[in-house]
C-alpha cells in the first residue's frame, strides 16, 4: 500500500514532447512508472520514447484509460491543461508548472471543487511511492520503500529530509510535494488525511515554509484527529516580511505566516519540529 | 510588480473611475508649469513605492506655481523608507467632503477576490482593521460570476453611502473590478475615494490610487510590463528579474546560491543559526529555479559579487532536475569571467554528483572547501567569515 | 399537507416598491400570504404596505428570516436578483419575470445547481396552495383546496384548469407554474416527485405545451415512478414549426417538441390527455 | 432576431474572423460598380432570411461586371420561400479547397452553448446530420468558463483539419465564440468556413454567416437591435412587436385576441378542433401578456383587423393580472376608432369578470356574442364563420 499512485497507476504525460516533458518522462519510465502516452496538441499519431502521443487528453484516455496524468506545459497554457485533465475525467492530475497566474488557479480551484478530480500542485515536484511509481521530477535515488510518510510545500527541500531520512536507513511509504503556490489543489490536511489511514504509513514527515496558514491548519488537524506521529520542519525562519521568497506562496503578509508563528502551532499540537532537515530523522525516532 | 500613484490613477481613468487631472514632473520647473496648466491650488505627491509618504513630507498643497517648485524641490531626491523620489505627481486640489476606502485584492485563503470598502478612508486602512474592523466591509466576489450588481448593493448599505451617490458608486465599483481583473492585479487600491464637490455637485473621485500586478501574469500585460519602474529597484533584483532567478536582498555576509526556493530559505536559516550569536547572517535569498544550466549560475554567481557585503559564497545544490556537474561547469565559466577571491563553500548532492564533484577538484579552484550536509556548509560558511572579522 | 409552500412561508418580495410588485404583494396579503417584507435597492429602511423594505436580500433575509423570495424586477436585472436570492441562501425563489436573456439564465442555472436553493420560473405566473399561501401572480379566486396537484408551463392556461376543476367542485393541494422559459429552475419532473410524496395529493393535472422535451420526459417519470393518476392538456396542436409562440420556449425545432409528440408520450405512459381545459376534470374522475 | 449574410459577415470581421471583403448591392448597377471594384470573379447573392437560396437560383457567379448586373437583376425582386429579395451581396469570388462547417448554438436542455462542426461543410446541415451524424463534432461549453483551448484542439483533431491550418482555426473559433457571448447570439453558423487558396498559400474564411440574435437581450444590444431589416417583415408583426404583443399570423378565418401564450394556443387549438372540417381555423396567434392594459388591447384589435382573411374575432380572456373590465374598455376604445362589422365572439372570465361584461353589455355592440366557456367560444366563432361561407 501507499497513497496516491502506486504500480498499477497508468500514467499520461500533457506536454510530452517538449523539452522537461520528454527528460522527466525518460526518467519516470527508467524509475518503472507505468507510463501510457502522452498528450501534445498537434501532435497525436506520433511516438515519443516508445509511448503514443495524442492530441488531447480526452483522445488519450480513451486510448489508454490513464488515471493519473502529470503537466509539463508552460504557464501561460497550464491551467487550460489543468481544466482539460478535469474535463475528460483524470482522477489524479499533478501539475509541475511554475508561474501560472493567481486568477487562471481561481478558475481552476472552483472548477476542481465541482469534478471528481484531485490536483497535486501547481508548481510542485510531483509525488513518488517508492520501488512503486515516480510521478514529476523527484529524483528517484533519494528515496528508499518505507513506513514514512513524506508531505511538502517545497521541491528540493523534500529532497534533503527525503534523503536524510534515506541516508538513515528509513524508507518512506510515499513522497507529496503538494506546491509552492498560494492556490493549490491539494493541502497538507488531504495528504495527512490519508497517510492517517494508509495502513503502511507508521510516521509521517510535514516539511513546510512561511506564507499562508496551511501548516497552522495542518497543526490543528493533527492534534485533533491523528494518531500517528508527525515531525515538521519550517523553512524560513529568517525571511523578510513583505517579500515573496522564490515560492508565489511563501509570504509574510502583515505579520501573519512567520515561521515563527507556525513552529509555535506545531509545538501546540505536539509536533515535534526539526532545527534542520538533518535532524528530522533523529526526531523520528 | 507595483504600479505608481500615477500609473493606477491612468489605468482607473481608462476603465472609467473618475480620478483627477494631473501630471507628473521630473524637475521643480515641470511641476511650477503643471502648476500653472491646471491653475488653483494643487498637490505635489512623491511617487515612490511604500506607504507613510504624508507622514514623511512626501505630499504637501501648493497654492500657486512658485509654492509647486518650492514643494517639488525639497520632496525631488528625498529619501522615504529607503526609497528615492525621483518624480512627483502635481494633482489639481479637490474640496473633499469625506474620504472613503474601496479595494479589491485577492484573497487567497478564500481563493477568490475580496473587495473592501469602508466609510473611514484617508487612513492607513491596516490601522482602521486594527482598531475599528467593523468598519470595513468585505465582500467575496466569485471568480466565474464576477462583481455582481447587488453585492455592490450591499457595500453601498453597509458603509451608509448618501443614497445620490449610489449610482456612481455602482460604476466605480464595476470599473475598479474590470480594471482588477483585465490587468491581472493583486491590489486595486483607492484610497481615498473621496466625495468632492465640484459645481455645487457631490461627485466620487479617487484621489490616490495603488496598483499591484501579478508577476506571473505580466506574459499577458504586456502594457503594463513596460511600465515597470526600475529607478527604484536595486540593480541586482533587476539583474536578477532578467536572468530569471529569485532573489531578495538581505543584509547578511554570506552569499547564498541554492537551488530551490524551500531550500534556498533553509539555506539562509541554518547560517543565520549558526552566525546570529557573532551578527553573521545570510547576504540573500537566491534560488536558481529548477533545472539551471551554466548561464544561470555564472549570472547567479555575478550577482552575489556585486553586493559589497559578501565576505564569502555559499553554493548549496540539491541536483534533482538541477544537475551537479551543469551547476559545477556554470561556476567555473563565471569564475573566469568574474574573478574573486572570496572563499567558496560548495555542496553538491543529487544527480550528478560524482561528475560535479570531479569538475570541481580538477579546477583547483583556490579558497575553496566542499561540504556533505547543509548543516556542514552553513557551519563552514559561518566559520569562514568569523575569521576574516578577526 | 401540499407542496413547496403552506401558511408557514415566510415571504420576501423582490421588486415590491415597483408597479407589479407593489399591486401583487396587496393581492398576496389579502390572500394570506405570509409577507415578511421586500427588497428594493436603494430603498432599505422605507415601508410599503406595511411591510419593512430592504436594500439587499441578505439584509432582509437577516432581520426577517425569509425561506421563500418573489421577484418582479424588470429583465435586465432579474437574473442578478435571482443570484442575489441564492447567494443569500434563499430556500425557494420564484421567479415572475418575463424576457430574461437566455445567456443570463444559464449562469443562473449553472450557479443555482451548486446551491441549496429551488428556483421556480423565470417567466411563471408563481404558485398557489390553497387556502393557505400564494406567491406570484395567480388569482386566488380560481382555486379551492382539495386532492389534486396542478402543475404548468403556461400562465393563464394553468387558471383555465384550475379554474375548470374548482368549477366542477375538485380542489388542489397546490398548483405550480414551472415558467414557459427553456432554460428554468424546476422542471415538471421535480414537481410531479414532490406530487408523488405529498400525502394529500391524490390525482395529478399536467399542462404541457410546444416545444423542448419537458413532457416527454416527464411521461417517462410517471410511467416509471408514480402511482398516483396523472391527466395532462398540451396546448399548441396547431402551431406552425420554426415560431415561437410567446414563450420563449414554445417552439417547434426541427420537427421536435410538437404537441402530438408530446401527447403520443403520455398515452404511451398511460396518461389520460384532454382535447380541451374543460375536459379535465371529466377525465379526473 | 435574425441577421443577414452581409451583416453576419461584417460582425464576424470585427470580430477577427477573415470574411471576403464584399458589398451589398440595391439595384443591378450598384451590382455591376461593385463587381467592377472587387475586379475578378464575383459572386452574387441574395440577402433573405431563408435557407436554400442556392437551389432557388438566389447565388450565382459572376465573372465581369455585366454578368454581375444581369444576375442582380435576375435574383432581386425574385420571391424565395415567401421571402422578396431587396438587396444583394456582392462577394468576390474564391478559390475553394475544401468546404467545413462550424457553429455555435444555445442547447436548451443542456443548458450551455454547443459548438458544433464538420467536415463537410457548404450543404445543408440538417442533412449531414440525418444521413452521417458521426461527422459532426459536437462540444459543449462551459458557460462561466467559456471555449477552451483544448476543445478547439478537439474538434480540429476530429474533423481530421490539416495541422498547418489549426492556428488559423484556433483563432477562428474562439473569435465565434466571442461574437456569439458579446453578441447574446442564439446562432452563429459559417458555412462553409471554406479552405481557400490565396497567393499560393491555404487560409481558412467564412464565406457564409447566418446569426440569430436573442430578442430578449435586445437591450442591450443597441447597435444589433438597429440592424434589424424590417422590409422582410409582414407589417402587422411589426406594428405588433412596436406594441410589444405576441404575434404569429396563420392562414385561417378566426381572429384570436387571448391574454397568456398557452391559453393564446389552446384557444388557436380549439378553433382549429372545431372548424378543421369546414376548412375553418385561426388567422393567428395572439397573446396581449399580462396586466395588458386598454392601448395594447386597441392595437391588438387593429393588427387583427389589418387581415383580409378575418372573418370573425374570438376574443378570449382569463382576467388573472389581466382585467377584464381593462380588456373590454380596450375593445371600445380600439371599435371606436378602426369601425368594423366583423362579427365578434368574447369571452371574458376571472378578475373584474363582472366589471367588463357589464362594460360590453352596456355598449350594445352589433353582431356580439358572449360564451362562458373556452369550449363555447372556440365553437361559435366556428359557426359565424361557417354561416358566413355560405
Amino acid at each position: 500500500m501507499a497513497i496516491l499512485i502506486d504500480k498499477d497507476t497508468r500514467l499520461l504525460v500533457q506536454g510530452i514532447t517538449g523539452k522537461q516533458g520528454m527528460f522527466h518522462t525518460q526518467q519516470m519510465i527508467e524509475y518503472g512508472t507505468n507510463v501510457v502516452g502522452g498528450v501534445t496538441p498537434g501532435k497525436g499519431g506520433e511516438w515519443v520514447l516508445g509511448k503514443p502521443v495524442f492530441d488531447t487528453v480526452a483522445r488519450a484516455k480513451e486510448a489508454t484509460d490513464a488515471n493519473c496524468s502529470v503537466i509539463y506545459v508552460p504557464p501561460p497554457f497550464a491551467a487550460d491543461a489543468i481544466l482539460e485533465a478535469i474535463d475528460a475525467g483524470i482522477e489524479l492530475i499533478v501539475c509541475i508548472t511554475e508561474g501560472i497566474p493567481i486568477a487562471d488557479m481561481m478558475v481552476v480551484r472552483k472548477y476542481l471543487d465541482q469534478s471528481n478530480s484531485r490536483l497535486l500542485g501547481p508548481n510542485c515536484p510531483g509525488l513518488l511511492t517508492p520501488g512503486q511509481s515516480k510521478v514529476g521530477i523527484m529524483p528517484g535515488f533519494i528515496a528508499t520503500p518505507g513506513n514514512v510518510g513524506v508531505v511538502s510545500r517545497s521541491g528540493t527541500l523534500t529532497y534533503e529530509a527525503v534523503f536524510a531520512l534515506t541516508e538513515r536507513g528509513i524508507g518512506q511509504t510515499t513522497c507529496v510535494g503538494i506546491g509552492g503556490d498560494p492556490i493549490n489543489g491539494t493541502s497538507f490536511i488531504d495528504v495527512l488525511e490519508m497517510f492517517e489511514a494508509d495502513p503502511l504509513t507508521e510516521k509521517v514527515v510535514l516539511i513546510g515554509e512561511i506564507g499562508g496558514d496551511g501548516e497552522e491548519r495542518a497543526a490543528e488537524y493533527i492534534q485533533k484527529h491523528m494518531t500517528k506521529p508527525v515531525v515538521a520542519f519550517i523553512a524560513g525562519q529568517r525571511a523578510p516580511e513583505g517579500r515573496t521568497m522564490g515560492h508565489a506562496g511563501a509570504l509574510i503578509e502583515g505579520g501573519s505566516g512567520t515561521a515563527a508563528g507556525k513552529i509555535a502551532a506545531f509545538e501546540k499540537a505536539g509536533v515535534r519540529v526539526a532545527e534542520y532537515p538533518e535532524q528530522i530523522p533523529d526526531l523520528l525516532s | 510588480m507595483d504600479l505608481h500613484e500615477y500609473q493606477a490613477k491612468r489605468r482607473f481613468h481608462k476603465f472609467g473611475i473618475p480620478v483627477p487631472l494631473g501630471k507628473v514632473a521630473y524637475t521643480p520647473d515641470e511641476a511650477a508649469t503643471i502648476a500653472q496648466e491646471l491653475g488653483g491650488l494643487v498637490v505635489v505627491k512623491a511617487q515612490v513605492f511604500t506607504g507613510g509618504r504624508g507622514k514623511a513630507g512626501g505630499v504637501k498643497l501648493a497654492k500657486n506655481p512658485d509654492e509647486a517648485r518650492t514643494h517639488a524641490e525639497a520632496i525631488l531626491g528625498m529619501d522615504i523608507k529607503g526609497h528615492k523620489v525621483h518624480k512627483v505627481l502635481i494633482d489639481p486640489g479637490a474640496n473633499i467632503k469625506k474620504e472613503l476606502y474601496l479595494s479589491i485584492t485577492n484573497d487567497r485563503a478564500a481563493r477568490r477576490p475580496l473587495l473592501m470598502c469602508s466609510a473611514e478612508g484617508g487612513m492607513d486602512i491596516e490601522e482602521v482593521n486594527r482598531t475599528m474592523p467593523e468598519k470595513i466591509v468585505r465582500i467575496h466576489i466569485d471568480p466565474l460570476l464576477g462583481l455582481r450588481g447587488y453585492q455592490i448593493v450591499e457595500v453601498a448599505s453597509q458603509i451608509d453611502l448618501p443614497r445620490h451617490l449610489w449610482r456612481q458608486f455602482n460604476k466605480i465599483c464595476r470599473a475598479l473590478y474590470e480594471c482588477f481583473t483585465q490587468s491581472d492585479a493583486t491590489l486595486c487600491e483607492i484610497n481615498p475615494l473621496a466625495i468632492v464637490e465640484e459645481n455645487g455637485e457631490e461627485i466620487l473621485k479617487a484621489l490616490d490610487g495603488k496598483m499591484s500586478i501579478d508577476d506571473n501574469a505580466l506574459f499577458r500585460q504586456k502594457e503594463l510590463a513596460d511600465e515597470r519602474d526600475t529607478s527604484a529597484e536595486p540593480p541586482e533584483e533587476i539583474q536578477a528579474r532578467e536572468a530569471d532567478l529569485s532573489y531578495v536582498k538581505l543584509d547578511g555576509q554570506i552569499g547564498c546560491m541554492v537551488n530551490g526556493a524551500g531550500l534556498a530559505m533553509a539555506t539562509m536559516d541554518m547560517t543565520g543559526h549558526f552566525g546570529e550569536a557573532y551578527g553573521i547572517g545570510p547576504a540573500n535569498f537566491l534560488d536558481i529555479g529548477g533545472g539551471a544550466g551554466p548561464e544561470k549560475v555564472a549570472a547567479a554567481l555575478r550577482i552575489i559579487l556585486a553586493d559589497p557585503n559578501v565576505k564569502a559564497i555559499l553554493i548549496n545544490i540539491f541536483g534533482g532536475i538541477t544537475r551537479c556537474d551543469d551547476v559545477a561547469r556554470g561556476l567555473l565559466t563565471a569564475l573566469d569571467e568574474v574573478k574573486t577571491d572570496l572563499p567558496l563553500v560548495i555542496r553538491l548532492v543529487g544527480t550528478n554528483q560524482e561528475e560535479g564533484l570531479k569538475i570541481i577538484e580538477e579546477a583547483n579552484l583556490p579558497n575553496t572547501q566542499g561540504a556533505r550536509t547543509l548543516y556542514e556548509a552553513a557551519q563552514k560558511a559561518v566559520e569562514i567569515v568569523r575569521e576574516g572579522m578577526n
